[in-house]
């Protein structure tokens, strides 16, 4: 089977408003119905869409989010709540070569990146962060994804707890780990995180402490011959 | 077995709605702490339960005593580290962990395992999943105050546990799954084994029908008590035994076309219209019965081959997104995997995992309930904190 | 000085024979309490379960109990800081008072019995219930949330059980003709069913009465299915949750001790206690050793009754608060009536 | 029972079932016990194991892999570099590296395999040994010549199951 490849390096964003040419058709008839029956209901709050081998993805505007889900879950019989969760595009700048483990890792200074002009995932997203859910229907046994953006610096998103019930944790989750508030939330409050924790863990620039403090035992320090000067008997990390 | 009346099923119900509006009279209660440390939380799970006399009037499960930061680490591994430490999120059934991880990444990367692996892999997880679930059948029993059945259970599982080791080389962290199979191919001897184990885990089964199934004193304290009706079950995304157990009929190995072999054995999904405790608690045996069918068919339809297909390498997965999810032994468990093309690991890796959503409805399910039910309830849901902590 | 009497034909002065009782009356609770731990609280259970039980303490873990006791001896013996320092001391030894003044009234022969009351059963199920008052002294006393819920559920399910205990001997009473345990064993002794004689067991006609019994003394002993006062997973060990060292060895006799005295009762009401076919008959020099034999059969018949209490404790789950009252109130009660009932009408219009 | 059972049927099963569970328990007490006791009696561990890692020092070419791949980063290692003779005479002088400190931390280690899998010179084997306990952490630091000991311990693999590819070349 085929999994579709993104053009490499999709650099420019969507044009809003334009479902964007599908690559391949929809993995099966129910997928194509459920995302068909969402464009018309969402007009223009669908964004993009985007068919797997297997699966199916809808990007919706924010301010229809809530409506997105209403529609699956009562209309569209997607009623099984599967998640909720975060997203995070920026590229982690500190994460290079050196740190990245991978000594022929070249550095990942993608030009690209910058406010308003991210490298986001399938189905695209104008803004670094993000919110995915996961819906599915246990009788018809099909599912989607559906995303929408949570926008750059203070990330919002419109809450699913009065669909969903089972929302609730995984909303918590995301609020601590990405700092995503969730409008109409009952109560945003830290699921895993002791109560005084600053930061949110999740994001790409929240630095990994356990990894800074302890050098990393990888880095090949092997004294070249005593005779030698330079050649290639020098390379003992003292960089 | 006569099935509860609806009648026992609505009055239990009616006491613990009518039990939700007296809530709001905030009479003064004791405040208890269930857990962290707490023989029917398996694992640092905090239950702060509010009590009026010994109704529970208000509940709220505390996590994060064991959260270990999984999907910030996946972040800083590449795949076949990740593979090693996912397999640490549910210890129980710790090879199921792994496969629908290696699944996502092999979607990404197009890369098919040969058939062999694919019987192996789906016997591997069966027997993952009989491991976990053998488990929960005797922990329910000394919930309940019978010690015996626990003693039954850990008994036949170290033969299943044996078997693992003798295969992957780990009890309980196999990390036998790689991109495109397995790491090596069954030991002489062993299949031969496995039919000879899997026999005696239906005798334990059976034993767990004389002790605890077949037992009034267990029916009476597990029939129309933690009653999940079917919608609510739907919003809270509970899946697996629980889910079923509710009438819902969803399983994924049968509904979904998943590669792994599940496809070549016929075996059948029980469901319980009543989604009360004992219909968990039955749903689990009846299940472990159907994994040791499904492993003695695959074993004896097990094609020859290799055991691994051809892979690069430097693995690197290219651009892209993929949802995998499969039916693990505490319900549905899935990785939402989002890679960057670089060699590296995962870009983001989302974790899906059956207890957290499983737990989520104990709020809900643990008002108006008496003391000794919120033990049968909690251990009944059965849940493993790693899965809900990650 | 009061008239010696002769105690087992010994003639010995009146304070002579008190010692020698009471050094009969505890060697024989001991015995039993530490009887019933070490074959069936340790290697028994084991076996059940199917693994091997304490090994390492003399061969085949046969000193299991001398290490069990030392090691309670040497544990420190604390007390919380809050308790009500008198009360707290005094509950252990209340229940050990209780479990002791049982074996008073048991005979173990002939004339191998400490105080051969005329109100025997009336006497021994009286004072078996004194325990309810220590339970609730240590519940309350130890100033611990778990504790004070366990005493309560404890004094709740004792005194629930004590009724259909005292009716289930009933039953007996009124087929033996008299209270005196020794006039019980005779009557077996001559019972006859149908004609038959020497079957001499009240077991037969009384069965339902035996299960009551037997069902009820679980329960007076909280152990499972009764066991929800001491129910680790919620309730750590109920009102003995503070209790260590020295004191929690008393109350642990005391629960042995009582389980054995029970088991006694059982044996002698329904079993035919000291009785064999062959006892009555004319011993001549060996008369002495009736006592003996007595002795062996009595502990016998316990045994067998202690193996009944245990298999059951590991094999059931146990009762919910409500449920066990439940069963109580609504079952067992009125089955003793009505099996009071049925002898009542048995005695009177078969002459049985 | 909350009420009396109504018909005659569940009057039975209910002492009935009580009994089976009985005789469930009672039954398990006639077979013998399974208890392995564990100081005087050895249970058998399977080859495939994963108790200790042993190392052949002599094959190890200090490129770092494992060091590289080791997700705990538990394995410490320093080499130098010095002149071997040449394979053939008159050829030239080779250079070679040869290992210092190979020490693997088993208080850190997760016994994941990875290391023993991507050493491309098979320096590094699984042995099922698993009695090494220390009374301190630090003494679970395993240098070169305890990894070197632990290789007699390493047990002939044995075949795999029928059906299965011959396996390529490299022992694992």
């Amino acid at each position: 089977m085929s999994s579709a490849d993104d053009a490499p390096g999709l650099m420019v964003t969507e044009a809003p408003a334009e479902t964007g040419a599908p690559e391949i058709g929809p993995p099966s008839p129910r997928h194509g119905e459920i995302v068909d029956a969402l464009a018309a209901e969402l007009g223009d709050g669908f964004l993009a869409h985007h068919y797997s081998a297997h699966d199916a993805w809808v990007r919706v505007a924010p301010t229809s989010w809530r409506q997105a889900g209403r529609i699956c879950q009562e209309k569209l019989g997607l009623n099984y709540f599967c998640f909720i969760a975060g997203l995070d595009w920026q590229l982690a700048p500190d994460l290079g070569a050196e740190k990245r483990w991978d000594p022929d890792a070249e550095a990942t200074e993608d030009p690209g990146d910058g406010p308003g002009n991210w490298s986001t995932g399938v189905a695209g997203g104008d803004t670094r962060f993000g919110v995915f859910a996961r819906l599915y229907d246990v009788i018809r046994h099909v599912g989607l994804t559906l995303k929408t953006d949570a926008g750059d610096s203070a990330p919002r998103a419109e809450s699913w707890v009065p669909l969903f019930r089972g929302a609730d944790w995984h909303e918590r989750e995301a609020w601590e780990m990405y700092g995503i508030e969730f409008d109409g939330h009952p109560g945003l409050r830290h699921l895993y995180l002791p109560g005084e924790f600053e930061g949110f863990p999740l994001r790409k620039d929240f630095p990994l402490l356990a990894r800074e403090v302890k050098p990393w035992p990888g880095l090949v320090n092997v004294e070249g011959l005593p005779g030698e000067e330079g050649d290639e008997g020098e390379e003992a990390a003292e960089s | 077995m006569s099935v509860t009346e609806q009648q026992k099923i609505a009055y239990v119900s009616a006491q613990a709605a009518d039990a939700r509006i007296n809530f709001e009279l905030e009479t003064e209660g004791m405040t208890l702490s269930i857990g962290p440390q707490h023989p029917a939380t398996h694992g640092t799970l905090r239950v702060l339960v509010r009590l009026d006399g010994e109704q529970v009037v208000w509940a709220d499960p505390i996590p994060g005593y064991m959260h270990r930061g999984y999907e910030k680490l996946c972040e800083v591994r590449d795949y076949a580290q990740v593979t090693t430490l996912i397999n640490r999120i549910d210890w129980l059934g710790s090879f199921a962990n792994e496969v629908p991880f290696i699944l996502a990444a092999e979607e990404l990367m197009g890369i098919e395992a040969p058939p062999r692996a694919q019987y192996i892999r789906t016997v591997l997880f069966e027997m993952a999943r009989i491991a976990n679930l053998t488990l929960f059948l005797g922990d329910m029993g000394v919930q309940l105050g019978a010690i015996t059945p626990v003693f039954y259970a850990f008994r036949d599982r170290e033969y299943v546990l044996n078997l693992i080791e003798g295969a992957t080389g780990g009890r309980f962290h196999p990390n036998f799954d790689r991109i495109g199979g397995l790491k090596d191919d069954l030991p002489k001897g062993w299949i031969d084994e496995t039919k000879v184990v899997m026999r005696r885990i239906r005798r334990f089964c059976d034993e767990i029908d004389d002790l605890l199934v077949g037992n009034r004193i267990f029916e009476n304290r597990c029939r129309g008590i933690g009653v999940i009706p079917r919608d609510i079950a739907l919003e809270y995304g509970l899946s697996g035994a629980n889910a079923r157990a509710s009438g819902i009929d969803f399983d994924i190995r049968r509904d979904e076309d998943s590669p792994l072999a599940w496809k070549h054995a016929d075996w059948k999904v029980w469901t319980h219209p009543d989604g009360d405790s004992f219909a968990r608690f039955w749903l689990r045996q009846q299940e472990v019965r159907e994994s040791t069918k499904i492993v003695e068919q695959l074993l004896d339809g097990l094609p020859a081959g290799p055991i691994r297909a051809k892979t690069p390498a430097r693995i690197r997965v290219p651009k892209g997104e993929v949802w995998m999810h499969t039916e693990n032994p505490l319900g549905e468990m899935g990785y939402y995997v989002v890679s960057d093309g670089s060699p590296g690991g995962p870009f983001r890796c989302k974790i899906r995992t059956p207890s957290f959503s499983n737990v989520s409805i104990v709020p809900w399910l643990l008002r108006g309930v008496l003391v000794p039910d919120v033990i049968t309830i909690l251990a009944s849901l059965y849940f493993i904190l790693g899965d809900i902590d990650r | 000085m009061l008239v010696a009497g002769t105690f087992l034909g010994i003639h010995a002065a009146y304070w002579n024979e008190t010692v020698l009782k009471v050094v009969l009356i505890l060697s024989l609770a001991l015995a039993v309490a530490g009887a019933f731990v070490q074959v069936y609280l340790f290697k028994m259970v084991s076996h059940l379960q199917s693994r091997l039980g304490p090994m390492e303490s003399g061969p085949h873990g046969s000193l299991q109990l001398m290490a069990e006791v030392l090691k309670f001896l040497q544990k420190e013996d604390t007390r919380p800081a809050k308790a009500d320092r008198w009360v707290f001391g005094a509950a252990p030894f209340l229940v050990i008072m209780s479990t002791m003044l049982i074996y008073v009234v048991i005979p173990i022969g002939p004339r191998g019995v400490v105080a051969n009351l005329d109100v025997g059963v009336l006497y021994a199920l009286a004072v078996s219930s004194i325990s309810v008052i220590a339970v609730l002294m240590a519940g309350w006393a130890s100033a611990n949330k778990y504790s004070l819920i366990g005493g309560l559920r404890a004094a709740g399910q004792l005194i629930a059980y004590e009724l259909p205990l005292v009716l289930a001997v009933v039953g007996v009473v009124m087929q033996a003709g008299s209270l005196n345990l020794q006039q019980i064993v005779a009557s077996q002794a001559h019972f006859k069913i149908f004609g038959v004689g020497g079957v001499g067991l009240f077991a037969i006609p009384q069965f339902a009465g035996l299960l009551i019994f037997v069902i009820s003394s679980q329960a007076e002993l909280t152990q499972t299915p009764f066991d929800m006062p001491v129910a680790e997973s919620e309730l750590v060990a109920g009102w003995m949750t503070e209790y260590t060292g020295f004191r929690f060895l008393i109350f642990f006799i005391g629960e042995f001790a009582t389980a054995g005295g029970l088991a006694a009762l059982a044996a002698i009401l329904f079993l035919g206690g000291w009785w064999l076919p062959g006892m009555g008959a004319h011993w001549g020099q060996l008369a002495w050793a009736r006592e003996g034999v007595g002795l062996a059969v009595m502990f016998a018949k316990v045994m067998l009754v202690g193996f009944l209490i245990f298999w059951v404790r590991f094999s059931f789950p146990r009762f919910r608060e409500d449920q066990l009252q439940a069963f109580a109130w609504k079952f067992l009660i009125p089955l003793s009536l009505a099996d009071i009932l049925i002898t009542g009408i048995a005695k009177v219009a078969v002459r049985a | 029972m909350p009420e009396l059972p109504e018909n005659v049927e569940r009057a039975v099963n209910i002492p009935l079932g009580l009994a089976k569970g009985l005789k469930a328990t009672f039954m398990t007490m006639l077979k013998p016990a399974v208890t392995v006791q564990y100081p005087r009696v050895k249970e058998t561990v399977a080859p495939r194991a994963r108790g200790v890692i042993s190392l052949v020092e002599d094959n190890c070419t200090v490129c770092m892999l494992c060091a590289r791949q080791c997700p705990d980063w538990c394995i410490y290692i320093e080499g130098h570099k010095d002149k071997e003779p040449p394979r053939r005479e008159g050829g030239k002088p080779r250079t070679v590296s040869k290992l210092d400190r190979f020490d693997i931390d088993y208080g850190l280690c997760m016994y994941c395999g990875i290391c023993v899998e991507v050493c491309p010179f098979d320096a590094l084997h699984w042995s099922p040994e698993f009695e090494y306990s220390e009374p301190s952490i630090a003494d679970l630091l395993h240098d070169k010549t305890r990894l070197g000991q632990w290789e007699q311990t390493v047990p002939e693999q044995p075949g795999l199951e029928a059906g299965a590819d011959a396996p390529k070349g490299k022992k694992k």
